[in-house]
């Protein structure tokens, strides 16, 4: 259920990665509803900006009914989210968010998470989903990032038996290159089946689910869109779809099957 | 103080009257800002509200512009949804089953290419008794002919008598902004047997990428709403008032009670949450909330009594000179 | 790198062409938003403004309206000053001569009650040679008269016309945004004489203090200018742009250097910088540094680079029916 | 010369009156300027509102190169002000005012201040500007509030021989009873010449001006109207004289004439 409202900040932690942070409120009932990829719209006090935002569910605690969000600062709603401080109240609405990823129940699936930037949160949300229903899940998770100093958001998926795949444009860590670089190995292995969400830049996530139909595995991915009002109502988050019509964004999505999406 | 004050004091009377409806309070929804009702379920409930006014609904489906559809603005927002919906078929048969579930006058609004087309979706949804209320939508900036009716009070005639001679239902004509004297045209609709007249639909604009040097919406122009016109949208209601007999309902940049009071005493007789209901999707209830509240501290009974109740200003009439001295 | 080049990218050229008069950056200000020049001398060097357009000047004295005359709106602020200045002569006499002091175009703001009483200003600000342009005011909405002349190609031809034939100097046309189609307007002006054309004045609004339950404004109502206007105002721009070949001076919301590029990029061959004064007084020069900032950041060595260079939008023509589609 | 300035913020104290503060920033090119019914125009980040808001000067200390305000929060610009800390950047330009309190040079004239809420903070400073120039200058203040906490600004007054006269309208100090109560004993001295500077709310200021002119005593009212630009540009701070023209109150004033007023 969407609820209006109020959450006390608990923490706003900076993260090695220069201006991201993770914020930690209060908010049982969004943990009690909250799936992965669905999304909070924040509104700060920041003046300027008419509309809230969106950020993505990053954690739900069920045990202490706290949420996070991980984010970048990028401007004034960002910022403001930023200078919060425990005790504080953060204005939002949520979950939001129709269509979620939903994880492949095929026996001995290979689960593939591919994330870049704030596309990172959902899949970490996913993948912590995933190993709680089957303790055995085999994940891998594909992060990239422009370098080292940004990659971010995937501490302690090793220690659920995520196997990680790190790619940096710069080659200062792991991989040098795209997250389209070390793909091809993993869907290579055609003795399980494989099953790709994937979340990020629109170009990365173009590349993946291409990747995706080329070795026909399945994709899902999560689109980012402008969200002027995160409810399906203002029809504001158009998302271009084969058949030709407009998708919303917000409740038709976030989450949708890569080849249902028309890419630019 | 007798029961009767208590009570008075304690829930002043909201109800208005927009043509054949008695509406609760005067708070409704402006179309294509609060979806068909149902997607807002969890946060509000309709039988809370004066009215609910859904999204356009054409005689065919339409895919609506390509995307960016919405910029963000000084104080606003700026949309070219392009009237995107499933037509008038979908609406009766997804749409308005939900909404029949609420005690809650439904207000459809209606755009057109013509006379004829707009008569036929007034006439479809007044057989199929989906509606209450329609709105004509003859002011929507962000299509072809959607603009050119409420520009010349000739055109609106057309469009409400056309749609008049159809319908029995209370019939709202939707005015434009982007006018240079709006009264004749309330006057047409008005003449033409339009019961109320609602105001205003979006101003139009435009936004520009200067990185990219390219215009921000695909389409170009867009509406602009939300606070940033709301000095514009009080004067034209105001204007309006002094102008028609019939109820009106105004709309412009209301994001809390305090904005639904003004556009009340310039001459409203509801009003319409719009660009507001994204900020905060449950400012219908707390503006209806907040107008009670106003009532009971300044001592009113009941919403009536504000309606047009601003003190008239000493505005000059544009004909006489002013005065001039040499200092 | 050539000696050339270096100098080209340090120093873009911001030098534009407004009817005779070149200005040597695209930055000017809005009348009534900038005194007589005097009043910010502690501030501004007016050497290095690309034209300064003074306050409003009346054949007699005008007092103006009573207050209160100014309201701040979301995004914006209402006026409805009233055009109160000290007459044709005492401009003449006390303002002009300060002026004169300075390496800057001077352009006047000229209202009047009618053609002839345009004509008579026109004329004798150009015998006393206190002018280098004169904007004609055909758009005030604050007063009498002041408003209908920019509403109808007609009567803004008569005005432009009588103006025409009293004066060399540049005429430049001020515009209305309160209009149903700018772009016959525009073209009547030009058509009529007018060297240039200024848009947009302010939009007509309101604002009702709800404790009092007056307007807030002594005026009734006033003009709507600052940030919340710039998309209408960018729009107009593009509109006007695309109708005239003469050039346009924009203004409109513009706050900062990146505002006013917006203006360039739609048509404006100079901008002018109104209520973001109050806010910043060294605004003008801010956007001035800042548009060679832009210049030089993206390659361009001249101003004339931009203007109207944004890409022509996919806006389908209003007369084309949408395709619609069953969904 | 009116400058637009950052000015790092020194200090922000809470005074004993609910609400209101003085805060201390640094700006010797103000304090050397700055004369006694100026003001300065602020603009704080408050997103809602697009205009200044003017501040009298308080204080001006030319051996520090400090100068401050006094404030009430009244709306937006008050409450970021009373959020802001020492070392925070204080947006304002000034010192604005074209006409400012001109202290009566006759010998032995009695000095009257009357001030009323934020009127305190500019006859403060002309009370210490008048001590400045004749440590023997004979001086009144007549302080006027609700009840006893709002009377504020008067510190340190009496250390430069300035006689207070305090009044509340709840009679919870001093004269029970407005400003003008007090007035008549003050002004019924006529063995030596008078002279009223008043600042505060306009009914106030008109009780004032109207007692100063019966009892033919010059009176300089220091006007609160809207002031949008505080430059003399906008025309928008109009102030009705009695020659039936308006004036700018910002740089026709704040200061006039008590006659020269028509009071509404
Ligand atoms: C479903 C969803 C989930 C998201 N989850 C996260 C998350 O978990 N963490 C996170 O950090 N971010 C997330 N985002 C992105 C975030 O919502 C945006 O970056 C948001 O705009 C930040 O707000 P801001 O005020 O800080 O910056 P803004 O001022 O909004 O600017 C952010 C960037 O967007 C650009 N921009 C602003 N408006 C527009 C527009 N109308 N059209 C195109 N570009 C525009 C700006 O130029 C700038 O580069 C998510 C977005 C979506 C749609
Ligand atoms: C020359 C001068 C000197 C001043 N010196 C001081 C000072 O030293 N200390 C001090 O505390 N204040 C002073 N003020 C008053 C101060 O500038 C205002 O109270 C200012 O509006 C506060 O800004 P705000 O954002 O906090 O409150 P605002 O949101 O501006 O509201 C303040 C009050 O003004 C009302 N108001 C706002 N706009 C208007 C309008 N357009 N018309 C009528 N009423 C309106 C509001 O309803 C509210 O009651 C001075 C004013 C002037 C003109
Ligand atoms: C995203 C969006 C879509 C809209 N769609 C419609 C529509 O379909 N029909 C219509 O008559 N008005 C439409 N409007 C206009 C609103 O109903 C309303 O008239 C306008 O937004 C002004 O009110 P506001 O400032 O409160 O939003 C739309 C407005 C927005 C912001
Ligand atoms: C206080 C004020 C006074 C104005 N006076 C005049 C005037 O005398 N003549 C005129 O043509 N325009 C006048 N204008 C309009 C401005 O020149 C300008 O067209 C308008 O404000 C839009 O620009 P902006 O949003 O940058 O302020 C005035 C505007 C303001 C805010
Ligand atoms: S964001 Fe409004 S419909 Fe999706
Ligand atoms: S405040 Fe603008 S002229 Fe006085």
């Amino acid at each position: 259920m969407i609820r209006k409202f109020l959450a006390p900040v608990i923490a706003n932690m900076p993260l090695a990665a220069p201006g991201h942070r993770v914020l930690t409120f209060l908010a049982p009932a969004l943990v009690a509803d909250a799936r992965p990829g669905q999304f909070v719209a924040v509104a700060a006090d920041t003046g300027v900006q008419v509309l809230r935002r969106p950020f993505s569910v990053f954690t739900a605690d069920p045990a202490t009914g706290e949420a996070s969000i991980l984010f970048s600062v990028h401007g004034p709603t960002s910022q403001a989210l930023a200078a919060m401080r425990p005790g504080d109240a953060l204005d939002l609405v949520g979950p939001l968010g129709g269509r979620v990823f939903s994880p492949d129940s095929r026996p001995g699936v290979r689960h593939i998470f591919v994330g870049g930037g704030y596309g990172v949160p959902p899949l970490v949300f996913l993948a912590k989903t995933i190993h709680a229903a089957d303790p055995h899940a085999l994940m891998d998770f594909v992060d990239g990032a422009r370098s080292k100093e940004f990659l971010v958001g995937t501490d302690g998926l090793e220690e659920i038996g995520v196997t990680l795949w790190l790619c940096t444009d710069d080659g200062s860590c792991g991989h040098h290159g795209r997250v389209t670089g070390v793909l091809p190995d993993l869907l290579g292995d055609r003795s399980r089946p494989a099953h790709i969400y994937t979340c990020g830049p629109t170009p990365m996530m173009q590349a993946v689910a291409e990747m995706a139909a080329a070795f026909d595995v399945p994709c899902q991915v999560s689109m980012e869109v402008f969200m002027p009002c995160g409810l399906g109502v203002c029809m504001g988050c158009a998302v271009h779809r084969t058949d030709g019509t407009y998708a919303r964004g917000c409740v038709d999505g976030p989450v949708f099957d890569g080849r249902e999406v028309v890419w630019q | 103080m007798t029961a009767a004050a208590v009570t008075a004091a304690a829930a002043p009377d909201l109800s208005v009257q927009i043509g054949k409806l008695t509406l609760r309070n005067p708070v409704t929804t402006g179309s294509g800002t609060f979806g068909f009702g149902s997607e807002l379920a969890d946060l509000v409930d309709l039988n809370r509200l004066g009215a609910v006014c859904v999204k356009a609904t054409t005689s065919h489906a339409r895919i609506g512009n390509p995307p960016a559809r919405i910029v963000e603005t000084p104080g606003g927002m700026l949309n070219a949804i392009g009237l995107q919906n499933g037509g008038v078929e979908n609406y009766i048969r997804e749409k308005a089953p939900f909404l029949r579930r609420f005690d809650c006058p439904i207000i459809v609004n209606v755009p057109g290419e013509d006379p004829e087309d707009f008569a036929a979706v007034t006439r479809r949804l007044t057989e199929a008794g989906v509606a209450d209320a329609i709105e004509l939508n003859i002011s929507c900036p962000n299509v072809s002919h959607g603009l050119d009716y409420a520009t010349d009070p000739r055109l609106t005639a057309e469009v409400v008598s056309a749609c008049r001679k159809v319908t029995d239902l209370t019939l709202i004509a939707k005015l434009s902004p982007n006018v240079t004297d709006i009264r004749p045209i309330a006057k047409a609709a008005q003449d033409a047997g339009a019961d109320a007249i609602s105001l205003i639909n979006t101003l139009v604009g435009t936004s520009i990428d200067i990185k990219r040097r390219r215009f921000r919406l695909a389409n170009g122009t867009g509406g602009l709403s939300g606070p940033a016109i709301k000095p514009i949208a009080l004067n034209l209601v105001y204007r309006v008032a002094q102008t028609v007999t019939v109820p009106i309902i105004g709309m412009g940049g209301i994001m809390d009670a305090s904005d639904a009071v003004e556009f009340l005493l310039a001459g409203a007789t509801a009003v319409a949450v719009g660009t507001a209901t994204f900020v905060n999707p449950t400012a219908v209830h707390e503006v209806a909330d907040g107008i009670a509240a106003y009532l009971a501290q300044n001592g009113f009974t009941e919403v009536r009594q504000i309606i047009g109740a601003v003190q008239a200003a000493d505005i000059r009439p544009r004909t006489t000179p002013e005065p001039t001295q040499e200092i």
